[in-house]
């Protein structure tokens, strides 16, 4: 039997899980201070997601996703992309967009059931967080489709988790970034589980990334615990994307340290000694051993960085906990440009009940 | 005998119709070690096993296009949609072939498989979680589409949509999925799939409505009660196909009617009721017809969603202004 | 100015918005060379080149999804749906993102596109090419679903559609698309978004419809003027909005409505239409509402199709029945 | 960076265009008896095929989808699959349901519109024609899961097209053999056009056959002309699912020969060049050739079998152009086992709409 075709999928790592370099240090990873930039920013997402599950723990926030452990893949993801990118985000990737100038604040308010959180501070053109799973990758595609026909040197990322990248959106998008050649990146953050069913049940692939052959796309396995190979893998799919090459998927590995959101309890699901082992490869650990390693980290800058995001995220909970309820009206007032009569009527309807004049 | 809640009585149907009939396996997302987001499937994976419950990859497509394959060749799948905003995938196999394929190969294949959700607002839940489609189903010829709003009726009603040779969409009113516990034999005993039911008997208005507000419209027969006027309240349960005939039979005698649903207004169920009134009753009404719904927006984020769902208040100023015609 | 059919006017204004508007851009199954299978987009792929009239891959789902992510990023597709049948795979998108992503940003990201798609039966063709579900999106908020009858009006309205900044289904009566000719100037005028068309004028009954069946409505109220009859005709050509007023002050002149449309009965755009009858017009009725439709059945294969769609007898029959009550 | 999974798709091919022997030839294929029985199929099928067009042409069907070209990936799946497997067909298949024992009646009615060809003799669990297209092989992934779940050792095989393979529902059959270890096997007849659009336009993949690395499934890639090929690649595929070893996907690769249906034009999107080309490696020549080569197969024969043939598709026409329009009530009758209230009184209407009395 003649062979047609041949594929590999290689798997990249930098920065082991003991904070040892096992394999050439990418150019952006010589200077400490980018290596330190990217732990800062980890941190600070971890600090803010440990402030978030505590919210809603007492009662000021809803169902909250946590982005625990993914904060490598999550930070690689915002730093390799410019701000006229078009990100299209699942439920958890604060990381991303925090590098991208989204306020903490638009993630609680988001949470807490307020639809401005959509409404966020940050680039324009960005898509909201998006529920129905996998649906972002399709308009992330389309998004570089846009691109594409308009010549514009931009591309789109979305993320899907290991959940996600079975279902046919995501297949759809990769077909259509294939199809059309198109700028688009698709990232799975296989974090092992989906609620709670395992990546095993998802699919008998033996990796994910190679989904990316079934539409002719680049497929890279990365491990997404280490945010310098992430990051390097990230620079290299957008870049090939920008140079109107074509799509990637990559397959970032990691670990959802935490249950699926507040309102699941992966113990009903999950072995106890599966957590504990991935505690040991988590992201920030091994880069601190690193920076440490180095000398440009230490406990006393640990300390006084946990400190500042603290501070900086109590400032942002406060403004959350000031934003008071949107008034019923606005229901109606965003749904059309221009209200069709249908819905005025009503509008004013749902104004009376609250006993206010309606304007 | 135990009481218990709707989301138990649901469990409960699912294994008596699992332990008493082979070909009954439920597929979706979590429903297997998880036991369901909701617990609606507690226990199942542990007493029956991987091959009666099965955990899908997760793709609503997909459960969809299986649930159907399987009922071609003679299974019954109970599929689960993990919350009513997860079902737009699904319509296309349940509109195109589960629907039709009895039609289609005149009997010679049918689909009993039965499509379940979570369904509605009120529970706080992020966006896409607290939905009210059964509408966009209600139009499908070839479907029966049930919400049952007890935990009597949920046995009952989720046995026969199991036992039922055709597609059943069946909504599970997540609001009231704990909200009071009765009485429920496991007897196996299924409710009929063609009939409303008349929980409070009156003679001055008619309310009509199903699934959760259910409670908020018994609330307001109370209040209105208080007034000494009085409402009675039907429950729909089984919206396709609707049971006119009791709805009318009541019109007939208080000569007013008005629907309550949690659903977007235009093009709801509640306009289907209203058309058939317009069409067979509109001598025997006093008053014009009025639907208390959810408005014409999408269900808006949950610091909003209670002054989205229809209220007591709603329900009382409604059944008030039909009271102003005699 | 040369006289055209409705889906000469169709690629009309297709042409007009995408000469004058960059940001406009037609994809769809064989859309391109082709010219489409109805030869809707005919020329425009050889006048405006691969990066204004695109192929797609054959997947409805990813058509849509494309389209939605290329309006979000301020362009204005005008997807195609090949066929009706088709669109299912398509309604997650819609629903969940098209309708609801203005809202859910508080204006900050809305979605400009248009979804059209052959739309209706009568013209002999294989399964699921003639079916009629405009009700699954009329019940969907933020949407706006129009369905033209005449050149003119296709012309119009499409233009319309396509500029409107909020997303837009756009049925095109296949039927009709070559019945007959008028005269289209090509002149970039829109109409509105928002009315029914009064099409007759009349005093004794109204009679309301929409896409291919003004055909059969207008004859029989040729047939009724006969007999001395004289019945309102209305092209409610966008059915959501729903322009409720102006069929309102029909029947307060003429006291009886007969609606007529293809898609099967139950939860049809007739039923909002009644249903809003017995809300607001009660008290101007003469005579209870009449809905002439599909049954509650698929659309059968062709050799029954013509029994299933509503005819002038039975438009006639209805007519009569209304006219009975004085 | 490490490699963590390889690949490689293969080409099967054993009869080239010019009817010689390339590879080594199958254990079935040593006997002439069934090589003459392969071609006899292919051979009817073809003949049916010209006739439906021609009935169409003179008003007598409605659009009908010709299968011509077809004939030899057709007839291998019929022949390699058991009666009490099911095949779940797009639209164009003929030739494995006439093995499979649909009538040519069936088929006919079908296209004029009538739902009692879907009623067709032959296997009762087959699925009707599906013109949705692609969401068959989730109907087959299914039933793949049916018979895996009742230990029943039956396989699912469903078709689609170069088109269809681009569908979403396509990629979720893929998923889900891969996820459950399913007995299905995803037949892709690549003609190389799906209505206008060309293959290359479907996808950037280099084969179709590689879509099946996405769920982890065998792929094979075969000359869908050539019958002895095509026969093998689904007898190994069937026997590995029957075995509970899993899916295949398999690529066919074959030329649509006519119009996408006696709707369309082709001239208006295809180059006469390719479709002359395309006649050089249609499926029944070569084997002719290699048969006549045999000494088992001359003119005589030809004309012997060709003119057996029509005679037995006339009587089918014949049967089919006698076949009587179902009454109105039909719709009704099989909607649901037992009628609701609510459509029996249309019912009745629609039968009084008839002067007919109604029962
Ligand atoms: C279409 C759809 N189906 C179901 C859900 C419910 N749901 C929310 S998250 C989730 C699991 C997602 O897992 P994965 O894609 O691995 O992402 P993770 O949460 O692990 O990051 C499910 C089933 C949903 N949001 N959307
Ligand atoms: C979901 C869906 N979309 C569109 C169509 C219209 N349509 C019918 S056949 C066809 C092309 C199919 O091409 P391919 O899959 O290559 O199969 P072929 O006809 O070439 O055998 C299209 C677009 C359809 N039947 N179903
Ligand atoms: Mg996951
Ligand atoms: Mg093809």
């Amino acid at each position: 039997m003649k062979t047609v075709a041949s594929f590999t999928i290689g798997y990249r790592q930098v920065l082991d899980q003991d904070g040892r370099i096992v394999d050439a240090l990418p150019e952006f990873a010589r200077d400490p201070a980018v290596l330190v930039d990217l732990y800062q920013r980890m941190s600070f997402t971890r600090v803010f997601d440990g402030k978030a599950v505590a919210l809603q723990r007492t009662g000021k926030l809803g169902t909250y996703a946590s982005s625990l452990g993914h904060e490598a893949a999550h930070i690689a993801i915002g730093v390799a992309m410019k701000p006229e990118d078009v990100f299209c985000p699942m439920y958890r990737e604060y990381g991303v967009q925090f590098v991208r100038g989204v306020k903490p604040r638009h993630v609680l308010l988001y949470w807490c059931g307020d639809e401005r959180g959509n409404d966020f501070t940050g680039p324009k053109h960005d898509l909201p967080w998006c529920v129905p799973i996998a649906t972002q990758c399709l308009h992330a595609a389309g998004a570089a489709l846009a691109f594409k026909l308009r010549h514009e040197p931009r591309v789109a990322v979305s993320v899907v988790g290991d959940g996600g990248s079975s279902k046919t959106d995501f297949y759809a998008a990769i077909n259509s970034a294939g199809a059309y050649t198109l700028p688009y990146i698709g990232v799975i953050v296989n974090n092992q589980w989906a609620i709670s069913v395992p990546r095993s049940a998802q699919t008998g692939a033996e990796t994910l990334a190679q989904k990316g052959l079934a539409g002719g796309l680049r497929c890279v396995q990365v491990d997404g615990n280490d945010v310098i190979a992430m990051l390097a893998v990230m620079q290299e799919a957008i870049a090939h994307a920008r140079r109107g090459e074509g799509g990637t998927v990559v397959e970032a590995v990691t670990y959802r340290l935490s249950d699926h959101t507040t309102a699941d309890d992966a113990r009903r699901y999950r072995p106890d000694d599966e957590v504990k082992q991935a505690w040991d490869r988590e992201p920030l650990k091994r880069l601190r051993r690193y920076l440490e390693a180095l000398g440009v980290w230490d406990e006393a800058k640990e300390q006084a960085w946990k400190e500042q995001c603290g501070r900086e995220v109590d400032i942002e909970v406060n403004a959350y906990l000031e934003t008071k309820s949107q008034p019923i009206e606005s229901i109606f007032d965003y749904l059309y440009a221009e209200a069709p009569h249908d819905i005025a009527a009503q509008r004013a309807q749902a104004i009376a009940l609250e006993g206010r004049p309606h304007g | 005998m135990a009481e218990i809640t709707l989301i138990e009585a649901v469990t409960q149907a699912l294994a008596y119709e699992i332990a008493h009939d082979p070909s009954v396996v439920v597929l979706g997302e979590d429903v297997g070690v998880n036991g369901g987001v909701f617990r609606a499937t507690a226990g199942l994976h542990a007493r029956f096993g991987s091959e009666r419950v099965l955990d899908t990859p997760l793709d609503e497509t997909a459960i969809a296009g299986l649930a159907v394959g399987m009922a071609f060749q003679g299974m019954k799948p109970v599929a689960e949609a993990q919350f009513d905003g997860f079902i737009y995938p699904m319509m296309d196999h349940i509109i195109c072939h589960a629907a039709r394929m009895r039609s289609r190969t005149r009997g010679r294949l049918h689909c009993p498989m039965v499509l379940r959700a979570p369904w509605g607002g009120g529970i706080r839940a992020p966006e896409h979680h607290s939905e009210a489609p059964e509408a966009l189903f209600a139009h499908i010829p070839g479907l029966r589409v049930v919400i049952p709003s007890s935990p009597a009726r949920a046995y009952g009603l989720l046995l026969a949509a199991i036992r039922d040779p055709d597609p059943v969409i069946f909504f599970e009113p997540k609001r009231i999925y704990r909200q009071y516990k009765e009485e429920v034999p496991d007897d196996g005993e299924a409710l009929p799939l063609d009939v409303c039911f008349v929980l409070r008997d009156g003679s001055d208005v008619t309310l009509v409505t199903w699934g959760a507000h259910v409670k908020e419209t018994l609330e307001a027969a109370d209040a209105l009660a208080k007034e000494g006027i009085y409402a009675e309240v039907i429950d729909v349960a089984t919206v396709k196909p609707l049971d006119f005939d009791t709805i009318h039979e009541s019109v007939q005698k208080t000569g007013r009617c008005v629907i309550v649903h949690e659903a977007a207004r235009t093009g709801g169920i509640g306009a289907e009721i209203a058309a058939q009134l317009a069409e067979k009753a509109m001598f025997d009404l006093v008053a014009p017809v009025e639907r208390v719904t959810g408005y014409d927006t999408p269900m808006p984020l949950f610091r909003l969603e209670m002054k989205y769902l229809p209220s007591v208040e709603r329900i009382l100023a409604a059944a008030k202004r039909t009271l102003a015609y005699r």
